[in-house]
């Protein structure tokens, strides 16, 4: 076992842990708390990008979502002010068949893992990628120009659309 | 010390980066209390005071003194505080300052340690999502509070960290496209050879762009809008006291060094200066600690230049702020990448 | 230039009528113009041909490929042979001299650009008719005057009476028409073309193609006459008709449109069987006696005319049933020329007394309306069938055949030419001779130039048309050997006494009996002494024999059957059944839906969850 | 054993299961919504690792492509989440369930 897989050990069992906290958060009926374990998800996420030597992706998972996405969820959780909510009564079948629902699709994935059978099987013959990021911008502005234009398109897109929508008035 | 070679690599690393990551807070910590110390002599100076001047020769223990009474003071909690995001929010405050530190070249070699902690080759993108963490300390203590001066406070001073960030990214792309990698060693390596190598001179709009956006991203004058007392009463750490308190003004304080020496790295050159062949790695101890010495000395004089202009500016209106982050910043820092790049196209 | 000449006389009163209802509603002077213009081009155009081509163009037909569905296919094809040559003629040349008459008589209304455009658009669809070269393009524009006569009846359609003849005249022509197509229909269906000329050359090599359908194929398209031409059942329009303005009773109702019927019926005459014949013969002989008998009391100027007009088409209709088209097509020629004249001539009168139409009400306009008088008088004397006028030898042709063909219609058709001369003089006496009989006489005077002129253009024809060789046209046509080519016109005078005596004396002493009769009642007569000497059988015809009535009776309980019927259908079965049923299965079926669709996102979810859970299992399990 | 494709893929499925359940179990709008980035980022750690094991970079591509769709689709979700907000005063997904504002 070499640091290596240490550290994988490690960053995963931090991002999954942080992961349920986020979905099932027992300490609080806050979505602050959420929110705020979604940040060390995504950050030990970023954790796992570095250990995949995507450190790019590794940096810009951080940049975007814990400075960006999630500032703006904790933007709009404190602009609602949500109150700390009552406990709402579970509705234990709902809850007993959604889990069942996920049971089934986890047992899927996972047995089509064990199986090896996703034809996406590690690459034998390809030495494990260095993600750089130059490799990375060629790659971006060449093959996949056209998508990254459009792209940019859609975020103007989406620039208005949220504007349009944050007006006071919504008709 | 042959027991030194004998370690395997991984241990090696383990053990030169605690020293590294130890040897960085010792010394940070005296530059935190001192560069406190300085602002208020410099501010009394500046305001034709005298300055805190009791406590030890020439008030030099003042800052001990300080310290002291912030760990001594009663920790209070105001009772409709959120207590765990209360508690959480200086640490968050003070965590993303010093992990930016770690990417920065303070020194070049000591023996065949680079002095630098961690020498990623994404440098600067790891540098802005740390500091786009910074972000969550205030916005954490504007929410804890639980009073409407903290949390305008937090607000403000979020959406104003955001902003910035964005010119401010914008504002070093030019650099790298110079210097063709991310890396901040990378960097200084292009700063050598020459005064004029260095990249406040190749790119002052930058150097003015970043500097300012530096100015705004760790709520200094004149853009203490989160604080500005004369509104919120104190912003986002009204309610906070005694080493909590502390710990706030220890992540500005912290944040201040970390884009002085940011700036020094990208701009003036890091640890390297133009004459004496002192611009190419050291070879020798004494170079090493030559060049630590260099480093140290542009940031403090960098720490003092934000200090000055702390006492020399009126603060900005909220709106004028917002302004100027985004339509005077973001426009002229996306003109700079325009250009650099016409002239890059040109030249190749 | 041989060519394009007929489709020109086609499409340029379309063009007239296009222009005017596009540019120059405003313009009312410039809209006469276009039309009047349109007309006359084409009459001069149809001389033009004439000239060219002959009677008998060497290309018989001139087509272009129009539309093809399955293995029918329709050409847009002009025929061009004697037939409809001198149908052109007769559509142009006394379409013309109404147009320019109505110019004088519509002088004053408000519409009058709409009132041409209608008219433009009629004789388009007259001429189309007309050179139609299959029985499609006959159909559509067979309707296409259909409409323009609804538009010309209901011209004043401000007044309800104009706008319910309007409505009669199309809807009992729809009965017809019905009819008629299906008759197309079978045609097709037997003989796989509806082009003319291929259907006669299919029916000349074998005669029984059509077998057993022939008698109803010939009758069905006989219903399209029926209706067009008003022959009894289906009369009742015509009369009505006449709500419209005079000169559209002119062009439509005497001259061009009701003689479509007849017209169709000898360009189809070889489709016809005997039996066919038979049952149209006397349909023409019913027809002819009872609108003649109906004339006898009527008192409305027009009217009298209108119902004459119903007796000519009678007498055409029987002349095509006793296999004589030939003289159907000449009479509706001569028809045509001195019919017109007699409505523009009723129309000076009536617009001379400011739109009054009961004769009762005139009297004394022979010295008033010196030119009117005239020309009305000569046209009723060839109505009448006074040598050497037109009508006498179209006339005569008619009789010769019927008594060579069918003795009882000889016998009816004399009658009906005598009833035709006395209510014809009954008019002439009570209308233009005698006293003035009311006030509105005294400040009567002659119409204006562009109304006498076409009366005067018209008497030419009326007057000599028996000597122009028509009929040998028209024998020449169908196949039938000229007889007795007269060298002389002083031979030609006296040709029907030579070769079918009885009927032209007993035509020419019908005309005297007729004469004296009425000369005996109505000289000098202030009121119709017809109603006391004959009691009910007057009030009978006065009432036009009641059909209106019987039909309005018959249609209101046939109507009300229905109604009924469909009510309890709509009811039972649509609303009920259908509808109900559709809408209580849907609402049934929604209320499943409704449980599903509980608008709660996390149903939704678990159902999009366990659909991923299926198909990941289908693709990988 | 050596750590491989098999084991990020296998976090990765364990991520997006913890999403889903969140998407289906949770009732606040916000958390569902967080979840939702979760689901995301698992695709995000697949992606990488299938990259990385294959020595090819479009995966790496197509993350950051899902990164940046992610913050628009945050940004315009969270301005309809604060516009119901006004209207209902409610985040709760059991009190929207009819369509009209």
């Amino acid at each position: 076992m070499t640091m290596q897989d240490l550290m994988f050990y490690f960053f995963a069992a931090l991002t999954l842990l942080f992961g349920v906290l986020v979905v099932v958060n027992p300490f609080s009926r806050n979505p602050i708390t959420s929110a705020m374990f979604l940040v060390l998800t995504i950050a030990s996420m970023a954790g796992l990008f570095v250990l995949l030597h995507a450190f790019f992706l590794a940096a810009v998972q951080v940049l975007v979502y814990a400075g960006a996405v999630i500032v703006l969820f904790l933007f709009v959780i404190m602009l609602l002010d949500v109150k700390e909510e009552e406990r709402r009564k579970l509705k234990l079948a709902g809850l007993i068949t959604g889990v069942a629902a996920v049971a089934a699709v986890l047992g899927i994935f996972l047995k089509v893992f064990s199986l090896g059978r996703t034809g996406l099987a590690a690459n034998a013959a390809a030495a494990p990628l260095e993600g750089g990021t130059a490799p990375l911008g060629k790659l971006l502005f060449t093959e996949y120009l056209l998508p990254f234009e459009i792209l940019s398109v859609l975020l103007l897109v989406a620039m208005v659309g949220v504007i349009l929508l944050s007006k006071k008035d919504l008709r | 010390m042959a027991w030194l070679d004998n370690l395997s690599a991984t241990q090696q690393f383990v053990l030169f980066s605690a020293i590294k990551i130890a040897c960085v807070i010792g010394v940070l910590m005296p530059l935190f209390a001192y560069t406190v110390m300085a602002e208020r002599r410099i501010s009394a100076w500046i305001q034709d005071r005298i300055g805190p001047n009791r406590v030890g020769p020439f008030g030099l223990l003042q800052p001990m003194a300080d310290g002291l009474k912030a760990l001594l003071k009663e920790d209070f909690c105001p009772g409709h505080a959120r207590k765990i995001y209360f508690w959480l929010a200086p640490a968050i405050t003070v965590i993303p300052a010093l992990l930016t530190i770690a990417v920065i070249p303070f020194g070049s070699k000591l023996g065949n340690q680079s002095m630098v902690i961690a020498d990623l080759n994404v440098g600067i993108l790891y540098t802005f999502g740390i500091v786009s963490l910074g972000v969550y300390g205030i916005v954490l203590a504007g929410y804890a509070a639980n009073s409407k001066y903290p949390f305008l406070g937090g607000i403000r001073s979020s959406a104003q960290m955001i902003s910035y960030e964005i010119a401010m990214g914008m504002s070093v792309i030019p650099v790298f496209m110079l210097v063709g990698s991310l890396n901040l060693s990378a960097v200084i390596g292009y700063q050598t050879g020459g005064l004029f190598s260095w990249l406040v001179f190749k790119q002052p709009l930058a150097f003015f762009i970043f500097m300012v956006s530096a100015f705004a991203e760790t709520n200094r004058f004149p853009f203490d809008l989160p604080e500005s007392e004369q509104e919120l009463v104190g912003g986002y750490n009204t309610e906070y006291s005694s080493m909590k308190f502390a710990m706030f003004f220890m992540g500005e304080y912290f944040n201040m060094i970390a884009s002085s020496a940011m700036m020094v790295t990208l701009f003036l050159g890091g640890w390297t200066l133009p004459f004496f062949g002192l611009d190419q790695p050291a070879t020798t101890v004494g170079m090493g600690l030559l060049h630590i010495g260099i480093f140290f000395g542009k940031v403090i004089a960098l720490l003092g230049l934000t200090i000055w202009v702390r006492w020399m500016w009126p603060r900005f209106r909220y709106d004028q702020l917002m302004d100027l982050g985004w339509r005077r910043f973001l426009p002229l820092a996306l003109v700079n990448i325009v250009i650099t790049a016409v002239i890059l196209w040109m030249r190749s | 230039m041989k060519e394009a000449l007929p489709w020109l006389i086609l499409f340029l009163p379309l063009g007239a009528a296009a222009v005017i209802t596009l540019f120059t509603l405003k313009n009312r002077e410039l809209s006469a113009k276009l039309s009047i213009g349109a007309i006359l081009t084409s009459f001069v155009f149809t001389l033009l041909f004439i000239g060219i081509a002959g009677w008998e163009p060497s290309q018989k037909e001139l087509s272009a490929n129009w539309l093809s569905v399955g293995d029918l296919q329709v050409d847009f094809g002009l025929r061009l042979d004697t037939l409809s040559l001198l149908m052109l003629l007769i559509v142009t040349g006394v379409g013309g001299a109404i147009h320019v008459y109505s110019y004088g008589y519509m002088h004053e209304d408000r519409c009058i650009s709409r009132y041409f455009a209608s008219l433009s658009l009629f004789t388009f669809s007259m001429l189309g008719i007309v050179l139609a070269s299959n029985f499609l393009q006959m159909f559509i524009f067979w309707e296409l005057v259909g409409v323009s006569s609804y538009l010309l009846i209901g011209f004043w359609y401000e007044r309800p009476s104009a706008a319910d003849a309007s409505k009669k005249a199309f809807l009992t022509n729809r009965v017809g028409d019905f009819g008629f197509l299906l008759g197309i229909l079978v045609v097709w269906a037997s003989l796989g073309s509806l082009n003319f000329g291929v259907l006669e050359g299919l029916l000349a090599r074998n005669p029984e193609a059509l077998g057993a359908l022939a008698t109803a194929a010939g009758l069905l398209i006989f219903c399209g006459a029926m209706g067009k031409s008003a022959q009894f059942p289906l009369h009742v329009w015509l009369p009505d008709a006449m709500e419209g303005p005079t000169p559209v009773s002119a062009l439509i109702h005497a001259a061009t449109m009701v003689a479509a019927g007849v017209y169709m019926l000898c360009r189809v005459f070889f489709l016809l069987s005997a039996p066919a014949l038979e049952i149209i013969g006397w349909i023409g002989g019913i027809t002819s006696l009872m609108a003649a008998l109906i004339a006898v009391q009527q008192d409305d100027i027009k009217r009298i005319l209108a119902y004459s007009t119903l007796s000519q088409l009678g007498y055409m209709v029987m002349a095509v049933g006793v296999h004589a088209p030939s003289p159907a097509m000449y009479h509706l020629t001569t028809h045509a020329f001195f019919k017109a004249l007699l409505f523009l001539g009723a129309g000076s009168v009536i617009h001379a007394l400011h739109h009054e139409q009961n004769i009762w009400n005139m009297g004394a306009l022979k010295s008033r309306m010196k030119i009117t008088y005239r020309t009305f008088l000569l046209a009723t004397l060839a109505l009448c069938g006074i040598p050497p006028l037109s009508g006498f030898f179209s006339k005569d042709e008619i009789l010769a055949a019927a008594s060579h063909h069918n003795p009882p219609l000889f016998a009816l058709a004399v009658l009906v030419a005598a009833l035709t001369t006395f209510y014809m003089f009954r008019l002439v006496f009570v209308a233009f001779l005698g006293p003035a009989k009311s006030h509105a006489v005294e400040h009567a005077h002659e119409s204006p130039r562009a109304m006498t002129i076409p009366l005067l253009v018209l008497v030419v024809p009326s007057v000599l048309a028996g000597f122009w060789g028509i009929e040998h046209l028209y024998s020449r046509h169908f196949g039938i050997a000229g007889d007795a080519h007269a060298t002389s016109w002083f031979g030609h005078l006296f040709a029907p006494l030579n070769h079918s005596p009885l009927a032209a004396l007993l035509g020419l002493g019908a005309v005297v009996f007729g004469w004296s009769a009425a000369w005996h009642l109505y000289w000098n007569a202030r009121h119709d002494p017809l109603p006391e000497k004959m009691g009910v059988m007057a009030k009978i015809l006065r009432n036009r024999f009641y059909f209106d009535e019987l039909y309005a009776g018959l249609i209101r309980y046939t109507l009300d059957l229905v109604a009924r019927w469909t009510d309890a259908f709509d009811r039972w079965i649509i609303s009920g059944l259908v509808v109900k049923g559709a809408s209580g299965g849907a609402e049934l079926f929604g209320r499943g839906l409704r449980l599903l669709q509980t608008g709660n996102l996390q149903t939704y979810a678990f159902l999009l969850v366990a659909g991923v859970a299926l198909v990941l299992f289908y693709v990988f399990g | 054993m050596q750590v491989g494709l098999q084991h990020y893929l296998v976090v990765s499925a364990l991520l997006f299961c913890l999403g889903l359940l969140g998407v289906i179990a949770r009732r606040n709008l916000l958390i569902i919504y967080m979840s939702l980035e979760l689901m995301l980022n698992a695709a995000n750690l697949a992606f990488v690792a299938v990259s990385r094991f294959n020595g090819n970079l479009d995966g790496q591509v197509m993350v950051f492509f899902i990164i940046t769709v992610a913050a628009a689709e945050v940004a315009v979700g969270l301005a309809l989440i604060v516009a119901l907000y006004r209207k209902r005063q409610t985040a709760y997904v059991e009190d929207l369930t009819t369509m009209k504002l």
